[in-house]
């Protein structure tokens, strides 16, 4: 009997995501203008399942709120931007520190609760965010938004500031949050912590009587997940120059869990997969027929009943039992 | 526009003196005779391709589905004239859910993978600013049909231009008289608490002191209220008018739920008709609207003394004497607002045949075109009535209806002029680079 | 206007969302209950029924009350029967797994909307009320229609309560709840069981909805913030606790009403919705009830 | 065997649920090194009374004091690191994970706080297959624990709690459901652990109880009926009537 485990990643499975990030980094080459822009959008909004996918793949906690902390990282980034005239590095460090504290709060309140009524509290508190969102709407234009202009956009390094709005450098900037934040999730699941969310989803119960203070592993995942989420809000915003009150709105709490439940609970490559096929089901039904909702519908009904693991836990389940 | 400022656009952006003056002389080649400007030989026979963004779905799409058949007249029209420059004008269409991120996309799918040399259509506010950042990066211009005020604010960039429709802020200056005169002077203003709502109420208030009048309450009203009863005790009961505009599904319900409170006997009311676009007046419940008045960008109902090219643009777009749709007349369109998506066409024409456009390369031309123009004639091109554009603000203003409802019908009471909406510019895209 | 009317005022408001909001929870609350799944699609079988009842009034003419309480009948018959197949096509498949359902629900709910967009229209459209009444208070005029939409809701809400507590489908009902294995052992057909309070669950939402299309309309995205109110209500009242849903559902709607009194609206509305948030937060197990899990 | 101070005293320990009083009055010492069964008919307020203890439930009055320090207040997962262990009376294993996980999540808990040895991807496998080798389970190590048979997800219950180390190990109904050869091999488990912590033991087959318990204590409705060594419960009239039988 051969019993292994490592507290890192296997040299296997790193070197499958060097390999994916390689290729994402040569498509920005390959690929033409416009899936490029598009993919530069989907590494993006990927970030913000990455860390939905925390929350709920790992550490089975259903929040139905998470467009709070994608917004909070937005306006955290956008508002200091657009009204006091920041950079770009403390306007994206504002963003960050923003969801990550709104989540403290939020997980503080909400994890004395439990399934539905976990799901429910933290949509509330997210709509209680929208609704601020548009209180404010001196400052943020409420609905309508702002546009953080062009000429603000510039990431200041020391060989001279990069223009985010260049559709490679965009690219770049999207890849390389979108990696940092990868490598951070594929470390943790298999550090010790990783491992005692996923036991902590198994059964809550038999973790606090091994000895495992069971409330602040859960907040330290919540705020981990916000933060990741904010950072990708902070990004958007700065990288795509539109800050609105669209975006804490609970449609955007309802995608990410979609993204990671198409593209894999649990797994850490199935929230870029899941968000990519849901970008390209949409965009393609919709040059066929306007009925797309429809389509969205049918393919989460047919993954739900068919694929219930998503794709990239299917694959898992099926034939690479140690993809991470 | 002076002498002094072409030489000045000269020497920032390297363009030369021909383009611009080019582009003068289409403007006042329009002005003398609308339609009659040929410029440019066609390069090739290829359709010019214009991307429509369309609020197909989501909160929009009452509206979408009359911007999209009034494009659909529009560009036939043009198409059967002869086309832009010699060629055939071709509309993609795409969906945006009437979502900002969604319509960002659509504009990178427009300049990139349809190739479509400028984007145009947009209504709703948030996707008009959502994707404006797109359009200037990709250095497409992105003519809205919005009546927004975000354009002309200069919050977003050279390549958006509204062109075809007045905005929010000269419509409610432009009303402000005359509801003074007849009205009342003390206004309560009920409206939804956003970006929307509080346009109205910012550049009411000050319109309307500036005729004698004063604003006696604000009713803010949240976005996901969906019965509103319980605000109209914040009405003062020394208001003469009630104000309302009123956007989204719910509006009917707010404009029915107000005649129950007040029965026959409240103060005046003066709507916008955003609060029921798309919703016949005949409807259970509105009867209480009957002697009320409300702004129209351009009458709903067939009026008596309309211009015969009111009526070939009726004809055209397919609808009846009473706004419905020619084939359904419980289909009830947005006549208020879609029209501005015909002028926008005939303007993004001219502006094409003003500066010989070829192909994207001429983009910056074309925009430069359109801020050269400035006075726009009634006529088949513009059947909302004449017009003034702004080459600083890129904003369009032109004269507003003022209609009250008579017999379940809106009848025009008056017409008000350009110069009742007009306001100091604020904005200078002109200035701005490519 | 004084305070005594401007408060009598938001407290009827209160009671009519009282009204409608109750009848809806209660269907959304057997559902939770009984299957212990959430469903998401709750919302778009209330925009069905009111999309529904406009259709089945603007076939017929004469009266509106005879269109209208034709439209009481049909709808929440035809919303029971989609729910019905949704429910053995879809979530019986999914063995009531909880998230499973909850995705497939989502699924649902977009079905719904796409179908009710193509075939029915962006437009929001108007069911006449069966009478047309404005009682005239000294302050204020009411609709009488609107009166009588509270009335009605608590005629639904007594045969909704005899049918669980006096009937055998009642017992089956509960039995079922309680403990499904007992049940499937004693002969019960739990399947259809789950399907017919799924139909029921969702007709109850049509019903609700046809008391309110004479007071608002019909519309594709009419759905959305009635199934999060009824989300709270069902929350707040306790789970499977018919009397707590209620209770929470007047509660709800009297204070929506009455806080708009205070604040600026969109304050009312973030300070109402934190406030049932804490609620939850330091009582999970809601008003009555155990807790939700 | 028992040393001076007791390792676990409860004091007039009370807890109710609505009006029933589950755990009533309690006065309970535990010395180190004691192997005690408590035994009771149904109902009589065993598991409630362990889980005042380990902390799954909390007290309505009254204390609990393990190793001089007063506990009473205590969160459940402080007082596991505190060396109070419990094995659950339904099995409660992590169903989708292999039992070497189950049994790693325990020994992971107590590397973290082992600031000397550190937790290392090789500790863990050593203590890991430490505590399946001693409950007989560590052929089993790579199996999804969810396929184990009953009898060894029992086992595999054990196993985490002494990958835990614990100096109590409180084991709530462990024999339940096992097959009599089981229960021979479960004995002599017992006895071993026995010898290196106070074991807390609830149990239904006497057989179990004499065999192991050096003292015996007889609950019946929360009160603490008898107390003693084996032969004297055995001999107790009040315990006879109210429980043995006769």
């Amino acid at each position: 009997m051969k019993i292994q485990t490592n507290l890192a990643p296997s040299a296997k499975s790193l070197a499958l995501h060097a390999g994916v990030v390689l290729l994402l980094l040569a498509l920005n080459f390959l690929l033409p203008e416009y899936h490029r822009g598009i993919f530069a959008r989907v590494l993006v909004l990927s970030v913000f399942a990455m860390g939905y996918n925390l929350a709920f793949g790992y550490t089975g906690l259903l929040s139905l709120g998470h467009a709070m902390f994608f917004a909070a990282g937005l306006y955290g980034a956008g508002l200091p931007i657009y009204h006091l005239g920041w950079n770009v590095w403390p306007a994206f460090g504002a963003g960050i520190l923003a969801g990550g504290a709104l989540a403290l709060v939020v997980g503080f309140l909400a994890l004395r609760t439990t399934g539905v009524a976990f799901m429910i509290v933290t949509l509330m508190f997210a709509q209680v965010f929208y609704l601020t969102t548009l209180y404010f709407t001196t400052y943020t234009r409420g609905e309508e938004g702002l546009v953080l202009p062009q000429a603000v956009r510039r990431l200041s390094l020391p060989d001279g500031p990069l223009d985010l709005s260049d559709p490679s450098t965009r690219y770049l900037v999207a890849l390389s949050l979108f990696t940092v934040v990868l490598a951070a999730i594929l470390f943790l699941v298999r550090a010790p912590y990783g491992r005692s969310l996923v036991a902590i989803r198994e059964n809550e119960e038999r973790m606090r009587m091994l000895g495992y203070d069971v409330f602040a592993n859960k907040l330290a995942a919540v705020v981990l997940s916000g933060t990741f989420c904010a950072a990708a809000g902070a990004a958007y915003g700065v990288l795509f120059g539109y800050v609105g009150s669209g975006f804490a709105s609970i449609q955007y709490s309802i995608l990410p869990l979609l993204w990671v439940l198409v593209g894999g609970a649990a797994t850490t490559l199935g929230p870029l997969i899941g968000t990519l096929f849901m970008f390209y089901v949409i965009d393609t039904a919709s040059s066929y027929t306007t009925a797309h909702l429809l389509v969205v519908g049918l393919v989460l009904i047919g993954v739900i009943l068919f694929f219930p693991k998503g794709i990239a836990g299917t694959v898992r389940e099926r034939w690479l039992r140690w993809l991470p | 526009m002076s002498e002094d400022r072409i030489l000045k656009l000269d020497r920032r952006n390297g363009l030369s003196r021909r383009t611009t003056l080019k582009g003068l002389g289409a403007a006042a080649g329009l002005i003398a005779a609308p339609g009659f400007v040929r410029y440019g030989q066609a390069q090739s026979s290829a359709p010019i391709k214009i991307g429509f963004q369309c609020h197909r779905t989501g909160i929009g799409a009452a509206y979408g589905r009359w911007y999209e058949r009034v494009t659909a007249a529009a560009a036939k029209r043009i198409n059967d004239a002869g086309g832009i420059n010699g060629r055939p004008l071709e509309i993609v269409i795409e969906d945006d859910g009437t979502d900002p991120k969604r319509g960002a996309e659509v504009v990178e799918k427009f300049a990139n993978q349809h190739k479509v040399d400028l984007v145009y259509g947009t209504l709703f506010s948030h996707v008009v600013v959502g994707s404006a950042p797109a359009a200037g990066e990709l250095k497409i211009p992105y003519y809205v049909v919005s009546e927004g005020y975000h354009v002309a604010s200069g919050k977003l960039n050279r390549y958006c231009v509204q062109p075809g429709i007045t905005d929010v802020k000269a419509q409610v200056r432009s009303v402000a008289p005359w509801i003074a005169g007849n009205l009342g002077k003390k206004v309560t203003l009920v409206y939804p608490d956003y970006a929307f709502g509080h346009d109205h109420r910012d550049f009411f208030e000050p319109a309307i002191k500036a005729q004698g009048g004063e604003v006696v309450a604000k009713v803010p009203i949240p976005p996901t209220e969906t019965s509103f009863t319980r605000y109209f005790p914040q009405i003062p009961s020394d208001t003469d008018v009630i104000y309302h505009v009123m956007v989204g599904p719910a509006v009917l319900t707010f404009v029915k739920e107000l005649g129950e409170f007040f029965g026959s006997g409240g103060p005046q009311l003066f709507g916008f008709i955003d609060s029921l676009e798309a919703v016949d007046i005949k409807s259970p419940g509105l009867e209480f609207l009957e002697g009320s008045h409300f702004w129209e960008g351009m009458p709903r109902y067939a009026q008596p003394d309309q211009p015969d090219y009111v009526t070939a643009y009726r004809e055209a777009v397919g609808i009846d004497e009473n706004g419905a749709s020619t084939g359904d007349a419980k289909d009830i369109s947005t006549a208020a607002h879609m029209f501005g998506c015909w002028e926008t066409l005939n303007i993004i024409k001219a502006s094409m045949e003003a500066c010989g456009y070829r192909g994207p390369e001429d983009r910056a031309a074309m925009i430069e075109a359109t801020e050269a123009m400035t006075e726009m004639e009634a006529g088949p091109d513009h059947p909302q009535g004449k017009k003034l554009f702004n080459g600083k603000t890129h904003q369009v203003f032109g004269e507003q209806s003022i209609s009250q409802v008579s017999d379940g019908k809106l009848k025009v009471v008056h017409r008000t002029s350009i110069e009742d909406g007009s306001y100091e510019p604020e904005a200078d895209y002109t200035t701005m680079s490519f | 206007m004084a305070f005594g009317p401007y408060f009598l005022l938001a407290s009827l408001e209160g009671l009519v969302t009282a009204a409608v909001l109750s009848l809806m929870a209660l269907g959304l609350s057997l559902v939770f209950g009984v299957m212990r799944v959430v469903n998401v699609a709750h919302g778009e079988f209330y925009m069905l029924g009111a999309v529904v009842a406009w259709w089945v009034a603007s076939l017929l003419g004469g009266h509106p009350a005879i269109g209208f309480l034709l439209a009481l009948v049909i709808s929440p018959l035809v919303v029971a029967a989609i729910a019905f197949v949704a429910e053995r096509l879809v979530l019986s498949r999914l063995h009531y797994e909880p998230e499973a359902t909850i995705v497939a629900t989502i699924g649902l709910l977009y079905i719904i909307q796409q179908l009710a967009l193509t075939f029915y229209g962006p437009e929001a459209r108007p069911v006449q009320a069966p009478f047309n009444y404005r009682i005239s208070l000294p302050w204020f005029g009411y609709s009488a229609y609107k009166l009588s939409v509270i009335g009605f809701s608590v005629l639904m809400m007594l045969a909704t309560w005899l049918l669980l507590t006096r009937t055998k489908i009642g017992l089956i009902m509960r039995a079922t709840q309680f403990d499904r294995e007992t049940a499937q052992a004693f002969g019960i057909p739990v399947g259809r069981v789950y399907a017919g309070v799924f139909a029921l669950g969702a007709a109850l939402a049509a019903v609700a909805a046809v008391l309110i299309v004479p007071i608002q309309q019909a519309h594709y995205l009419m759905g959305l913030d009635p199934l999060l109110l009824s989300f709270i209500v069902v929350i707040i009242g306790g789970l499977g606790s018919l009397r707590g849903t209620v209770v929470a559902a007047v509660l709800i709607g009297l204070s929506d009403g009455i806080i708009s009194m205070f604040f600026s609206p969109t304050l009312a509305k973030m300070l109402a919705t934190l406030l049932v948030a804490l609620v939850l937060v330091f009582r999970p197990q809601g008003l009555f009830g155990t807790a939700a899990r | 065997m028992a040393s001076l101070t007791p390792l676990l005293i409860t004091r007039d320990l009370c807890r109710s649920f609505g009006g029933l009083r589950a755990v009533d009055q309690v006065d309970f010492s535990l010395p180190e090194g004691e192997t005690h069964a408590i035994i009771g008919p149904n109902g009589a307020g065993k598991t409630t009374f362990v889980s005042l203890i380990c902390g799954r439930v909390a007290p309505t009055s009254g204390s609990v004091v393990f190793d001089g320090t007063d506990i009473s207040r205590m969160p459940a997962h402080k007082r596991v690191r505190a060396g109070i262990a419990y094995t659950f009376q339904i099995t409660s294993v992590f169903a989708n994970l292999s039992a070497f996980d189950n049994v790693a999540l325990a020994v992971q808990r107590r590397l973290i706080d082992d600031h000397e040895r550190g937790l290392t991807s090789r500790a863990l496998v050593e203590h890991g297959m430490d505590a399946l080798h001693k409950v007989g389970l560590a052929a089993l190590a790579d199996k999804v624990a969810g396929n184990l048979s009953y009898g060894h997800q029992r086992l595999l219950e054990v196993a985490m709690g002494l990958a835990l180390k614990p100096r109590l190990l409180i084991l709530d109904e462990p024999t339940q459901g096992l097959s009599d050869s089981e229960i021979e091999n479960f004995i002599s488990l017992v006895r071993q652990i026995g010898e290196e912590a106070t074991v807390l033991l609830i149990e239904h087959n006497m057989d179990v109880v004499m065999a192991l318990a050096q003292r015996i204590t007889v609950m019946e409705q929360g009160r603490v009926l008898a107390q003693g060594g084996p032969a004297e419960i055995r001999a107790n009239p009040a315990v006879q009537q109210a429980y043995l039988g006769g």
